[in-house]
């Protein structure tokens, strides 16, 4: 079973070279520190940066310079800034080709729900709407179960729709996952130490099991 | 050129009357209009609707119009980190429109470029789609997003002219240069406020045309919401 | 009668203090010769540039610097630069108080026709109809007949359109006119040595005359 | 980051095939991508639909291309100042599609925006809206006008950084920053190209997210259309 470093760490081997990366709030912010090397990534942040570099020495925080989870951070060689229309310009017309985010809920045709409880405080849907809607691969880190113990990944959502049919791989802490166009989670690896039974369980949707399924590799 | 420059953010919002709106410009706490708020703090107006990412801190920025409960509605993408705010909305007392970031951007985007609906596949399939026009393009679907309107626009730069050229800095950038365009009046806060003809015209971001009063303000706090550094 | 400068000076006279002002190619460009002093108007060129300032000395001509006449210019302090989508953003927006133009005619509801002749090679409408569509106040410079003697002030435009219902005013060699919303004419001015029987007879379109018709002041 | 850099304006428009859509950037002669050009020229290739503001004079810009029939189809606001286009058009050998000059700079901005579709009231009652739809928003009359696809965008830019980085110089800019977003594959040609981290970050009028290849450009000739001076 991973920890959260787990999951993010499987995340980044996802990331292809050459490619322009958006990162949520959480785990995924995680990912940025386990980018193999010699892997050129850029990392968007929507409200209006390029190229987001690392934390800031201390002492070195800029307030103007923060990404979209409002934490300081630094720019590098190369980076660029911009308004939030042409942010949100370059993830609709498909220029970030990865977007990584949290969730509460994913369907088996890849729905996802990840901004409103019912009768909770609602704090708002950010940019995860517009990034969801348009990315060209999405992929969902998070737990498998929530809390209570009942399955995140369902046949249908429960909880308000972030956006619909755009979800295309889910890293938890017991497998990654393929959502199949056609619908159904198809098991593409466990963690380790997990058993099939586990993730069985785990899981309420369709779940989609062919052939040997490999354990994870970092 | 056409003088913009008004002598302080008194003077700045001295006919923004209760029941207007306005637009707020900032991400978080970064690139927020300080002084206008200050000043719009200290004025009696109240019933304000606010088009704003986000509604500040319970004791600094938009936060200080919600304790002093001058805001009616907030129309923003995302309103944590804010227990009054909270508060107000369960008891009843503020509206909230919640909205997509890229759609509040987006909409303000196309007030100020004069196009008065936008297309946008954000939201399609969810409850923000609810009384929308959805339409198909190329086998994608879209809603249709209105422009918004708004009595005045209150952004922060970095650097500004008395001609209303505006520069901003770094990620401060955010949603100011979009709002800028879509006040019917906009003011302008600057760090420095400097000489016609220091800036160059190929690095103003938001060109003087679209602000109709600027000052310099003082005493920027620029809070830090997370302070996130690294071990050297 | 006047000459092409006489109709610019006329027109330089109609631009408000603090306004911003496009001007069309042709007689429209010269106007910006003849604002009067005192008067702050911020020149826009809709290939992206506000400020504009007077041609540059010999010299000093800048390929990259062009107004929308394709004319070497230069800038002032407190000029901005900025694309083509901002600036019929600002053009469309009616950030632009004032569009001085040019016309092939003008028909007594406001409708002008200026970019094509049938049969003849068609250069374009450039910006025009973006122009015409959006001022709040649009300004027509021409002459009150054309080669052939027939008047450009008509009921109906007879050429394709530019624009419906958008010319405030026009001035020509002979007269002031203002185009009232529920149609005509409304003859404001004579020029200098022109009488009332000249203008009568050089408007084909509906001319309204009341009481005394003053003569221009310059 | 990521490298963008191509050798050469050969190798950057290798791929550019008989029969495609071009955008090019530039307003007259100014800001056009001379390089680019004179290796389209050089290829043989042709039935080009070309989205260009203007279309060169007979001996330079676009009108090298013209004068080679390469160009089967113009889409432009402005195509004046050139005998070989009007021999061509006339002839029926080429096909012109002539636009508003903003209608065509927001179906760029649209396209890399990721907006299908833009209203605009340019054109309302004239031929241009012919076969469009008219919308009605707050009592004015609005063109719907579709996204610009292009197989391929061609800028020029001042100076441009191995990551596609972007900084155009004065009015030069024009149609080039819209057109860099709108390509499929975007080529951007820079009269210097500089070292990663010498651009700011601030000052960059197109993020290299947007730029596909980059090469450093030779022998700039600029050609003025209207040289005008005064006096001294």
């Amino acid at each position: 079973m991973l920890d959260k470093t787990g999951i993010a760490k499987r995340i980044a081997k996802e990331i292809k070279d050459g490619s322009y990366v958006n990162l949520g709030i959480g785990i995924p912010t995680l990912v940025a520190n386990y980018i193999p090397e010699g892997i050129n990534v850029v990392l968007q942040s929507e409200n209006g940066l390029l190229g987001m570099g690392p934390f800031p020495y201390e002492g070195e925080e800029d307030p103007d310079l923060i990404n979209a989870g409002k934490q300081t951070i630094t720019t590098l060689p190369g980076s660029s800034v911009f308004d939030s229309a042409m942010s949100f310009g370059m993830i609709r017309s498909q220029k970030v080709d990865l977007t990584i985010l949290g969730a509460m809920e994913v369907s088996e045709n890849g729905d996802i729900a990840n901004w409103k409880i019912p009768g909770k405080m609602v704090k708002g849907m950010g940019g995860a709407m517009d990034l969801v809607a348009s990315a060209k691969n999405i992929i969902v880190a998070m737990q498998h179960v929530n809390k209570a113990g009942e399955s995140k990944l369902l046949p249908k959502c429960l909880l308000p729709l972030t956006g619909v049919k755009c979800v295309k791989k889910i890293v938890t802490e017991l497998a990654v996952l393929e959502v199949k166009p056609e619908g159904g989670f198809k098991l593409l690896e466990r963690a380790p130490g997990v058993s099939l039974d586990e993730i069985r369980k785990a899981t309420a949707g369709k779940l989609i099991v062919e052939g040997e399924i490999p354990k994870m590799e970092f | 050129m056409i003088n913009k420059v008004v002598a302080n953010a008194e003077l700045a919002i001295k006919d923004i009357e209760s029941g207007m709106t306005l637009m707020l410009g900032g991400f978080g706490l970064c690139g927020i209009p300080e002084n206008c708020i200050n000043a719009l703090v200290k004025k009696d107006i109240k019933q304000l609707t606010c088009i704003s990412n986000n509604a500040g801190v319970d004791d600094f920025g938009i936060g200080l119009m919600l304790q002093n409960r001058q805001i009616k509605k907030m129309i923003s993408s995302y309103v944590g980190e804010n227990a009054e705010f909270e508060r107000q909305l369960f008891s009843g007392e503020l509206e909230v429109e919640l909205i997509p970031q890229g759609t509040l951007a987006t909409r303000c985007l196309a007030s100020g470029y004069g196009m008065p609906a936008i297309f946008t596949p954000a939201g399609v399939g969810t409850e923000v789609s609810e009384g929308k026009e959805v339409r198909n393009f190329n086998g994608k679907d879209y809603l249709m997003e209105l422009a918004f309107e708004a009595d005045f626009a209150i952004v922060k730069a970095w650097k500004g002219d008395s001609a209303g050229n505006l520069i901003y800095h770094s990620t401060a950038r955010n949603f100011n240069p979009v709002m800028a365009m879509a006040g019917k009046v906009t003011i302008a806060e600057v760090e420095e406020l400097v000489e016609l003809g220091e800036l160059d015209p190929d690095q103003i971001h938001t060109p003087g045309i679209f602000v109709h009063r600027i000052f310099q303000g003082k005493n920027y706090e620029k809070r830090i919401e997370q302070r996130t550094v690294r071990l050297i």
